[in-house]
């Protein structure tokens, strides 16, 4: 484009088309593929989600009877929101563990450098194996988890962790948990780092108390770092299928039913596809809802992400 | 931390009745044979080759068009900020949740059971576009312009100028999209249809669907797929943190 | 910079199309057979295709395993991509639901046409998928529940024989129970336990499917003392939570008196239970015969390209095929001169395998828990659950079945 | 001089040790893979078993099928070529011994040659 560009008229104007042009053309593929794989099928879903819509019959309007049945008459869907709504509450104990770690971390030491490794160690590991390694440490007969329980006359008899319906979601969490821990205390980690050093000194010469510092200074100062986790999390609440689908398939029962384990199941079990556009549909606004409040909970400042 | 890993080796080089109770801490008379089991019960050469045609393409592709999206964005256009919102909400839409079109969208470009419809989706990641945008965004303006005077084309600008001074981001953006690729479970598993397109993922949780996990072998597969990331982050590591969290809170 | 890009790209799109072109593509004669989960039979199969292809040349046969949840989801995707496999081998009552969605071929005709293959199988299981009255797949192998019980604990409770009622499972069952051990156990996916309601004659639904048909007294009376033996150990707890490891896992491990499970489950528990012998395992009808049918099915996909071909070679696979499968997996297979054939050879080389298949082949008129539905899978998701609850003492059985009604009457109406 | 900053890196480095072992051991494999399983087998009192019958199962997922068997010689060894698996089980048995025990054996790759370690023995004469 740059012969085209050369036949237009003052400078500056040059400079500036073809700043764009190049600023177009360097966007492109990355929109193309976001388009492709994140805004279309979005909208596919909300077509599909008031559509009766199966693979060999022609669509026919169904208007908004998806969500009706969804919300009127479908328990498991409840469920599956309880659940997944129980997994969001856990990111925030999730991320306050980081925050300790991430404290005791932070240092220059080389051993802290190692344990920092060490902790962070579990996030790039696939998650169906992670799912798998935690099955079997929950396992009745030969889980480790069960071993040092009854070693130590916690409990008489094994627990059934991944079969019980009162164990079988926190377990889940747990495995979670540990997977994502890693990055929470990555990210606190460099955001404590990269808070000036003189705050603390000006405060200590003020005489303010650690716990005063702590609460004045760190924290406010944490802000993107803490919403950048919340996002994480919420975002892995929505979307952690592999753990569950591995660990327990949303058993027993819809114990461990998250929204994208329904939406799967729904959609590829029971083939009901268009029902499970309207389960997706419902997902995304809830997650859009949710992303909004922990923004707004960081002081309003559109994300650590965005920073014109 | 560490004691899940610890737990699965040692399962995974004991041998076939490991249901008895009490388990034993230490492996008695461990060996490696449930690797060697691994190996042949399933294609794993071939799973494993999968995987890694489809990292590779990932993380050069990730690697190049982030960049340039990110280099865009450092640039002052008209409806950027619309731009940097369109991106924050796309990572919004968790892709799990938008896989039934997703298919149908791939079934329609004709790359269902390919290694390109494999790592399409991937090809580009928000996060990692903002890692570079971090990371280009702390080089000096006054080496940009001074490059430019020189008169390097925006290319040789990314490639000569930015590129250099983002070591970390490179870094970042590499075992990110490694990681995301080689751990991608769901995607693989509608899209691929014969066995000899799976990746290890797949092949994972065929194995466990066949050896109903009552053998070692399964860990040590487990053990086998893991290997590899935690091979990549430990190489990366430490650019890779400074990378990751300079972009995701100064970005 | 540039040229690496498009370099890039075009040498993945290349890798790409040369790896997908063979697979989206159906060459002229090229069949696909898409199996489920018997990867382990792999040296079999393969000879089937080259012995099926050698006499018809430029056919092909392409094999694809998948193992049970990945069926669904396969077989659904490849629809969408109009390219489903052309035969394919489902479990319990997915074909039917294949079938109402009309991804199948109805084999019906093919079927009266050819009686020598239609006599081939036992009735009986043949017409297990027989939806709206036409039949829409042939019996790959065959299974039906029945009752595996553990002699020695049966003689150390002082019980003679196999329970031949209800009271007498529930009366063994708690004779049995003390400390670890437990006294009965059954499958519950899809409808594997429901001979325990068929033999006190509930049944889920009316003979025409409309309307269900089990809120009744004696529906509640059983499903409250099922909750209550299950409350006091009797019945394993793992009875209405575990899919198939857990159960047979339990049972192997030789503290569980009675298993009420489908005949595969045989030699999950032999593999893991040291203690199984000719001499210790029992092998019993339920009571009033009843069994709940598990079987494999072969159809054809209705967007088949070559149906004759598939249909050949849907003969060929369950007449030379079973031979060899039956041999090998130790199975019945529902085609009767097969069955007879390896049943007489088991009964000398493996008498416990051939008194448990013999059982599958017994009774098979007291078939339940297959009823013909176009959407069993959501019947079962408004019915089970519910049930579920009240065995695992979270709710009462009265309303539990009272809200399952309500549900059930919703999902047949919605069809 | 830029060639030994990069030639040095971990990036480089690593790799180039992972390749390099996969090639020794693909070359180690390529000797040994001929598929034969030798040794001897003997009674009670360890004295050699001629023309006792060995049977070589292979294991084929979960179960182990008998795949070859084979008779000793006057000195009670024994020789299977062309196996081509990597789990094995071994057994002898003779009209007066009876059988011996199954020995397992695991190979490290398909078709390894090995040669019993201990040979295998007969327990007793049959009841």
């Amino acid at each position: 484009m740059i012969p085209k560009i050369g036949r237009r008229g003052a400078w500056w104007r040059k400079k500036r088309t073809r700043e764009l042009a190049i600023v177009a053309c360097f966007l492109l593929p990355s929109l193309a593929i976001f388009f492709l794989y994140r805004v279309l099928p979005l909208g596919w879903n909300l077509l599909l989600s008031v559509q009766y819509w199966s693979p060999l019959k022609p669509p026919r309007w169904a208007g908004l009877d998806h969500y009706q049945e969804m919300l009127l008459y479908d328990d498991v869907f409840w469920q599956s929101l309880k659940n997944t709504l129980i997994f969001i509450g856990a990111s925030p104990i999730a991320i306050a563990l980081a925050l300790g770690i991430a404290l005791l971390l932070n240092s220059d030491l080389k051993s802290a450098a190692v344990y920092r490794s060490i902790v962070f160690l579990s996030y790039p590991l696939m998650t169906v194996a992670v799912g798998i390694i935690w099955r079997w440490m929950y396992d009745e007969r030969g889980g480790i988890i069960n071993f040092a329980l009854r070693e130590s006359g916690v409990v008489a008899k094994p627990i059934p962790f991944l079969q019980s319906f009162e164990w079988a979601l926190p377990s889940v969490i747990v495995a979670e948990v540990w997977q994502v821990l890693g990055f929470y205390m990555i990210i606190i980690l460099t955001g404590l780092q990269s808070i000036p050093q003189h705050l603390y000194e000006a405060a200590s010469i003020d005489g303010a108390p650690h716990w005063a510092q702590f609460g004045r200074i760190t924290l406010p100062m944490l802000r993107p770092s803490l919403f950048l986790c919340a996002v994480v999390g919420i975002l892995n609440s929505f979307t952690s299928f592999d753990l569950v689908y591995i660990m327990t398939n949303g058993g027993p029962g819809h114990a461990t039913e998250l929204l994208i384990t329904y939406i799967y199941k729904s959609g590829f079990g029971q083939t009901k596809f268009d029902y499970a556009a309207a389960l997706t549909v419902v997902q995304f606004i809830l997650l859009l809802a949710l992303t909004y409040l922990a923004n707004r909970a960081a002081g309003g400042n559109a994300g650590s992400l965005e920073r014109q | 931390m560490l004691l899940p890993f610890y737990w699965v080796l040692k399962t995974a080089v004991t041998n076939e009745n490991i249901y008895a109770y009490p388990p034993r801490l230490l492996p008695e008379s461990p060996h490696l044979f449930n690797f060697v089991d691994v190996w042949y019960f399933i294609p794993f050469p071939r799973y494993l080759f999968n995987s890694l045609i489809v990292s590779v393409l990932v993380v050069a592709s990730n690697v190049i068009f982030n960049a340039m999206a990110a280099y865009a964005l450092t640039k002052s256009f008209p409806g950027k900020h619309a731009m940097l919102l369109v991106f924050l909400s796309c990572m919004l839409i968790p892709f799990q949740a938008t896989i039934i079109p997703a298919y149908l969208i791939t079934s329609k470009l004709g790359l269902l059971n390919s290694y390109l419809g494999l790592a399409f989706p991937l090809l580009s990641t928000i996060v990692c576009i903002f890692v570079f945008k971090a990371a280009f965004e702390a080089v000096p303006q006054s080496l940009v312009d001074a490059a430019r005077i020189d008169g390097l084309n925006e290319w040789r600008i990314i490639l000569r100028v930015l590129m250099p001074l983002s070591k970390a981001a490179i870094a970042t953006n590499v075992v990110l999209a490694f990681i995301w690729s080689w751990n991608a479970f769901l995607w693989p598993l509608i899209i691929t249809r014969e066995p000899t397109m799976q990746t290890l993922p797949l092949g994972l949780a065929r194995f466990l669907s066949y050896m109903e996990d009552t053998t070692g072998a399964l860990y040590a597969f487990a053990a086998m797929v893991l290997a590899p990331s935690i091979f990549v982050f430990l190489m990366a590591q430490k650019e890779f943190i400074r990378g990751l969290t300079s972009g995701a809170t100064k970005g | 910079m540039i040229s690496r890009r498009a370099l890039l790209k075009s040498g993945a799109g290349a890798v790409a199309t040369t790896l997908a072109a063979p697979a989206i593509a159906q060459a002229p004669k090229k069949i696909s057979f898409l199996t489920w989960n018997i990867i382990d039979q792999e040296p079999m199969i393969r000879g089937w295709i080259t012995r099926f292809v050698k006499d018809r040349p430029g056919v092909e046969v392409e094999w694809l395993d998948k193992k049970g949840p990945e069926i669904p989801v396969f077989y659904q995707t490849q629809l969408v991509a109009g390219t489903p496999p052309d035969v394919i081998n489902t479990q319990g009552a997915l074909g039917l639901e294949y079938a109402a969605q009309g991804a199948l071929l109805d084999l019906t005709p093919r079927l009266k046409a050819e009686t020598s293959v239609s006599s081939r199988f036992n009735a009986d299981y043949l017409s297990n998928w027989a939806y709206e009255g036409n039949n829409y797949m042939l019996p790959f192998y065959i299974t039906k529940t029945l009752l595996f019980y553990n002699k020695p604990m049966f003689q150390t409770a002082g019980l003679s024989g196999p329970p031949r009622s209800f009271d007498a499972i529930i009366d063994a069952a708690q004779r049995m129970t003390s400390g670890e051990a437990s006294g009965f156990l059954t499958l519950n996916f899809d409808w594997l336990y429901w001979p325990l309601y068929a033999m006190n004659g509930v049944d889920l639904l009316s003979k025409d499917l409309t309307h269900p048909t089990f809120n009744t007294p004696t529906a509640i009376e059983v499903t409250d003392r099922l909750a209550k033996a299950t409350e006091a150990g009797a019945i394993n707890k793992i009875s209405w939570t575990g899919r198939w490891v857990e159960p047979n896992g339990a049972f192997a491990a030789g503290n569980v008196g009675m298993l009420h499970a489908h005949s595969p489950a045989y030699f999950f528990f032999k593999g893991q239970g040291k203690w199984v012998t000719p001499e210790t395992l029992g092998v019993a009808h339920a009571p009033g015969g009843f069994a709940t049918p598990n079987s494999h099915g072969l159809g054809i996909s209705k967007a088949s390209k070559n149906a004759d071909l598939a249909w050949d070679f849907l003969k060929f696979v369950t007449n030379e095929g079973a031979q060899e499968l039956g041999v090998n997996r130790k199975l019945v297979t529902g085609n009767t001169a097969v069955d007879a054939k390896n049943l007489a050879d088991l009964e000398k080389s493996d008498p416990l395998v051939y008194s448990i298949l013999k059982t599958q082949l017994e009774h098979t008129d007291k078939m339940v828990g297959n009823w013909r539905l176009g959407n069993d899978s959501k019947v079962k998701e408004a019915f089970w659950p519910e049930l579920q609850n009240v065995l695992l003492g979270r709710k009462d059985a009265k309303s539990a079945l009272a809200d399952a009604e309500r549900k059930v009457t919703r999902e047949l109406k919605r069809g | 001089m830029m060639m030994p900053r990069w030639a040095k890196s971990r990036w480089v480095v690593a790799p180039l040790v992972i390749a390099g072992a996969t090639l020794a051991w693909n070359g180690y494999v390529a000797l040994n893979d001929g598929g034969v399983v030798e040794g001897q087998v003997v009674d009670a009192n360890g004295r050699p078993v001629p023309d006792a019958t060995v049977i070589l199962l292979e294991r084929h997922f979960v179960m182990h099928n008998e795949r070859q068997r084979t008779r000793t010689d006057g000195a009670g060894q024994f020789r299977f070529a062309g196996n081509d698996n990597h789990s094995l089980q071994l057994e002898a048995e003779s009209a007066s011994l009876g059988r011996s025990e199954r020995r397992v054996m695991r190979l490290w790759f398909r078709a390894q040659n090995v040669r019993l370690s201990e040979p295998l023995r007969f327990t007793g004469k049959l009841p």
